[in-house]
């Protein structure tokens, strides 16, 4: 057991901090830190997707037949940790790590010829359909319905919580083609152009303030057949190697250390009256530390096991459950930290281009609305209560 | 010994629930959070017809004498419809310092006119670098030949936006040098060099900075002879953090009420979200803790004329314990609602903001449970 | 509203401490402070109750015909507060408390003739057999049987959780005499002297380390039907209206205040290294007295609703689940508070009659066991859990 | 970077695990908490065969030079059967100190004795006036013609009454007055005038108080050479605390593994305790906080030779953190135990017993948390 790089580590190391100190603009770092949301706008995010792409890390996790670096899982985490450390901007997530392992996976040869290059590039940007209203965590109850006509679908319903509608040119979606016997028959896995008519989008503001999710319509939207990935009706099977995936490549803790860091400082800065001499604060920044230290080892101990071919277990879920959660304590430390300034609204987006001067400090301008939008951690992807209803059922046997 | 409310509070109670229940819905708030004032004059003159601007003031001064427990009455109405008038900064923090510090002139002056809704006042104490202590004061008053000059920068003056005259604390400097007193200066949002920048309050309303730079100030703007004025300043935040626990008392019931009702009627996986069992305990605690809030705001409000250790406890207690009950009844009803409680389509989340911004006010749970226990030992550390 | 006391609340109040200052011996004191179970021994707590007898204050809450003190719900308050604030014993609650109010209410004029003056003066010393092994918070599912047997039941089963079963001469228990289409039907309530053969009893050792439950065997246990309560097969109403004569007389909060105050006291000693000035102790201290302050509250706002003859509500839940809660929380808190010393454990009993010096202390003998017994708080009389599932269904519906 | 086990940690598990299974089971449990001695001779016999008690100890001392996950893998199994042999005071402390403070001639005197298991330590070194702070030591060396006089009272001493020598700590006071520096003192349990009062420790094994008055030692009584031996005994606490942590995850794991099997069987109301979703997603808290343990106590284990700051802020959050699990997991265990969890009818309470125990040893959460954010601070307080 060694928690230290070896030689060739510490070298991969090496080769991505001169990478970012190359590549990383200080105004893209600025619109980073300044992004109260999840994702970075395209014009931040796509900035750098173009750059790791120059470089062949467009797609980390990628097989290296379409493009991928065949990086270890140790490389990936330290590539991921130092990006994180370095605060670099969230790429289009929904294309790199969502829609992109699905082509390869059941994709078409044309569609893998087509789609994954303008992922690479950064040419596509792409917004995920699954969620609609009424259908929350029970995905399986979707009831967008997609009806053949000749080599077309027709789609007619509509999706909610669409990350970044209002940016892509392309959505992945799970719609209805016919009704099995189990709900999660008869969904297929769709491909849509964005600029097909019949789609309109209709913005939902986050209570932080942010246009980040829409909603989506679809109305009598013809899609060709040819847009579907796999066989139709077997939709409900590709989401969920998209989940299985996403299982244990779960990186989190470097971020979180960078978010606790930069309220730490506020919290020793005398922009909060020195917050950290405060009951309390002192300690609690101390046990989200500890939280994110013992993540941080439940994930390198999935990366060893991962590493030596072995299955990590359920583990994905105690994993999705403990980053939310110690990502909302790290943003309500953050409220807590800044005090009487908490209560001062900006209203105005994206904050890194602000044309008056705000209430408060730069450096507190993302706190709350952070912290509000942060309650979706708990929410989205499964709910908190759905994490623990699986880990009671595949962890325990109950 | 008696809790029950005498049938004069049960109609107040009534009459400020029917108000609220009228007055305020979901296109009132959102035309107020885009409003460059945050509140409705209209509403603001009703209030003085109600006489409910006039509640505390004493009767010689054209009030009506009410205690701490009418206000909670009527705050704990106004917390249900996310009343945004200046209700705290000019009545209970306002008209209260006058009260207790100002002269008689001073107090014919401006409470009458509190009352009748003419005058608007606001409290500018909080600094940047003294975070809660409301003994830090780096705005400094120097005695002049004319009167006094103030120079010092004041942040999170609840409504001082709208206020006639803004009530200031600052450090008195005189000929002798530093007083090591506090006075308070009322000072006329007309004054120049005055610079009042504004913002939206989290929750609903609006706050500002102010930046005095040489204020020169008349003799008489002197709340009072010049004792110092830090035992007022925590007498009145004391009142208002009373007020305050029984407005989030308000806010949580409409939380409780809205999220049980929601998930009675949301389905997922084909059984209403409330036929979990996880579910319905979690509404439980919520219940117990808005009945906890109920109890301990009632006891702040009881306590608000007790002597200052048993007073100051008793507010600090209340807000430590009602800003922690309000932030789980808030973070659960926004979770209950799943995706939709994180968007402006529902209320849900202005509720909660304004929870948030409670918890806030005047310092957090931590910094008022601190306060209590500094002020309960017994004996003095090593 | 007023939180004061009035003229004659005032003067009631000077005579409950007078009495007091009267009547309680330091022994006494020092017996009931050194006792980590929820029960005074009987030889110091039927002392008491011979006090209170003897000044017509030995059942509180009983009619005035039967020899209550006919108090209004403020004396009682004021009594009660008195009580525990000078750390009087506790009484035998199962006489006057339990079995004394259902012999009130559904006994008959020769039981009621018997029973209650021996009650009353301290010559009856009751246990409760209502717990079955098997039958914890579902009580309805009991199993003990009562077969009529000419004038006589013949009772064979067990009882557990019998608190001072091996003090006590008599019991009261419900048994099942028949099988109804309800598990609730059939069901009797029993008075049983504990001298009566084939009675057996095993100790129960808590965590703490007291004797305190116990198992009770009943083998062929012969009892008058004359000592049924009531009607055959209604045993469960007057356990129910049992249930409800305690609700709304809950005052727990002034016994809470005392067990504070005196680890408050210790965190402030040097016996514990000032724990008052370590981190968290005192706010934790101001923490649970703030809860108390609540709860408080709230029980003076039934007591007022009660003394205008308004119904409280459901509140007797919220009562009994912060009531113990905060027990827990206060218990807990000693442990912390006198740190190092919590490792060792006293083994011998009683506490107040150790005849070799201890590890620790002697302010610190019961911290322990009071943390480790106290466990049984959020257990007994309805677990946690099931109050949460009442509140959830009475307050709530739902 | 490898988390992995290597073969021989494997090895070490399986053995480890296969002994406790084998050695400990309730009935050997009650008879140790009986026992004047509090464990038996001859499992600790064992245990100098099987190699553990030569774990860490250096090659050159008889020892196989282990590490700290080492230690941990037969902590975790020991945790699982709450073994009561005084690893931690003669292992962990003892051995650690030796070896660190000690001259040529002690090591060599003592650690190959401790690897074949003929000599038992202990350290003294908590007073009760100190709480948890290492260096408020008031027990006192006065430097004599013929060697050393001890004086004072140390508490809480893991382990003291089976052990042959005591390492105590004191402040030496020589010729010059008190020296500001803390030795360490090798005191044979024989030595006269030396009151050890021991007790039944919470949880299993057994502790003790001792008095020192004018104990008299000889010069050579002193472990090394006089440097002030407190960062010697922070890190040799923290190692302690790391190892503690493990056995702490392995009494948590058995708590969870014995409490999930009795919801799945007792039944309320017609159906296993397990069919409410508030117990399973209890069940899951614990599973996930178990899991968490495990992560944060092998990370303290991995830095226990790192530079001090970095030790002692992973030991301190690794003890911090367990501390809370250990309490929720144990006291959840109880709970969801029913009644039966708090009697000693089942063995659920000696579990829960040796965590409250845990917390406690060397600090509780608080206390860590506390040092934790007081070692992390990148600016000093004003």
């Amino acid at each position: 057991m060694d928690l230290s790089f070896n030689a060739e580590e510490r070298a991969f190391q090496d080769e991505v901090r001169g990478f970012i100190a190359k590549n990383l603009t200080e105004e893209m770092k600025r619109a980073t830190a300044l992004t109260p949301s999840v994702f970075s706008d395209p014009d931040v995010g796509m900035a750098w997707q173009r750059a790791l792409h120059a470089r062949g890390w467009g797609a980390p996790g990628w097989p290296v037949e379409h493009g991928g670096p065949d990086w270890t899982p140790a490389q990936r985490w330290i590539f991921e940790t130092e990006s994180a450390r370095a605060g670099v901007p969230n790429v289009n997530v929904m294309g790199v790590k969502m829609v992109g392992p699905v082509i390869i996976g059941f994709g078409s040869p044309e569609q893998k010829n087509f789609y994954l290059p303008r992922i690479l590039s950064g040419e596509d940007y792409w917004c995920q359909g699954y969620s609609e209203p009424g259908s929350g965590s029970d995905l399986s109850s979707l009831k967008t319905r997609a009806v053949r006509e000749g080599d077309d679908y027709i789609i007619n319903g509509t999706k909610i919580w669409t990350t970044h509608a209002h940016h892509a040119n392309r959505m992945f979606a799970l719609v209805r083609t016919s009704d099995g016997p189990r709900q999660q028959d008869g969904i297929s896995f769709i491909l849509i152009d964005m600029k097909t008519p019949g789609i309109t989008t209709r913005p939902i503001l986050t209570i932080g303030g942010d246009h980040e999710v829409n909603q989506v319509f679809f109305d009598d939207v013809r899609v060709p057949v040819a847009n579907r990935v796999g066989e139709e009706g077997k939709g409900w099977t590709y989401g969920k190697y998209l989940l299985e995936f996403e299982r244990g490549s779960g990186i989190a803790s470097a971020k979180l250390r960078e978010g606790l860091k930069a309220i730490a400082e506020l919290a020793e800065s005398d922009l909060t009256g020195r917050a950290i001499d405060s009951p309390d604060i002192a300690t609690r920044i101390s046990e989200v530390e500890v939280d994110i230290d013992a993540l941080e080892m439940t994930e390198l101990r999935v990366l060893s096991a991962l590493q030596t071919g072995q299955n990590p277990g359920a583990v994905s879920s105690i994993l999705k459950l403990r980053n939310s959660e110690i990502r909302q304590a790290v943003t309500r430390l953050g409220v807590d930290v800044i005090g009487h300034d908490a209560l001062a609204v900006e209203p105005m987006r994206p904050l890194y281009q602000l044309n008056h001067e705000p209430a408060v400090p730069e450096e507190m301008l993302t706190v709350v609305p952070e912290y509000l939008n942060g309650r979706a951690y708990t929410i989205f992807g499964g709910t908190s209560e759905i994490q623990r209803d699986i880990i009671a059922k595949m962890m325990l046997g109950i | 010994m008696d809790l029950n409310l005498t049938d004069e509070q049960r109609l107040l109670r009534e009459s400020a629930e029917r108000f609220v229940a009228e007055s305020y819905d979901a296109d009132h708030r959102r035309k107020m959070a885009n409003d460059p004032l945050g509140f409705s004059p209209t509403v603001w003159k009703q209030f003085a017809e109600l006489g409910w601007l006039a509640l505390p003031i004493a009767e010689e001064f054209g009030g009506l004498g009410g205690s701490a427990v009418e206000i909670g009455i009527l705050m704990e109405a106004f917390g249900r419809g996310l009343v945004s008038e200046p209700y705290i900064a000019t009545v209970v923090l306002g008209a209260a310092l006058v009260e207790r510090c100002g002269s008689t002139a001073q107090k014919q002056a401006i409470l009458p006119k509190i009352a009748e809704g003419s005058v608007k006042l606001a409290l500018a104490h909080s600094e940047r670098a003294a975070r809660f202590d409301l003994a830090k004061v780096a705005t400094i008053a120097n005695k002049t030949a004319q009167g006094w000059r103030l120079s010092g920068s004041k942040i999170a003056v609840l409504d001082g936006h709208a206020a006639d005259e803004i009530i200031v604390s600052a450090h008195i400097r005189d000929q002798r040098g530093a007083s090591g007193r506090i006075g308070l200066f009322l000072v006329s949002a007309q004054t120049p060099s005055l610079v009042i920048s504004d913002y939206v309050r989290l929750g609903g309303g609006r706050s500002c900075n102010i930046e005095l730079s040489d204020v020169f100030l008349p003799e008489a703007a002197l709340l009072g002879d010049g004792h110092d004025a830090l035992p007022a300043i925590e007498w009145a935040i004391d009142r208002a953090m009373a007020a305050l626990g029984a407005e989030a008392v308000g806010i949580m019931q409409v939380l409780l009420d809205t999220t049980l009702e929601y998930t009675k009627i949301r389905k997922q996986f084909g059984r209403p979200l409330s036929a979990n069992q996880v579910i319905r305990h979690r509404l439980a605690d919520m219940a117990v803790q808005v009945d906890e809030a109920r109890s301990i705001a009632l006891r702040a409000a009881l306590k608000v004329d007790a002597e200052p250790v048993q007073r100051a406890r008793a507010a600090s207690g209340a807000k430590a314990k009602i800003g922690r009950s309000a932030r789980f009844v808030g973070e659960q009803s926004i979770q209950l609602h799943g995706g939709m409680g994180v968007t402006e389509e529902l209320e849900v989340g202005a509720y909660f903001k304004r929870l948030v911004a409670f918890d806030t006010l005047f310092g957090g749970s931590a910094h008022h449970y601190d306060r209590h226990a500094r002020l309960g030992r017994t004996t003095v550390p090593a």
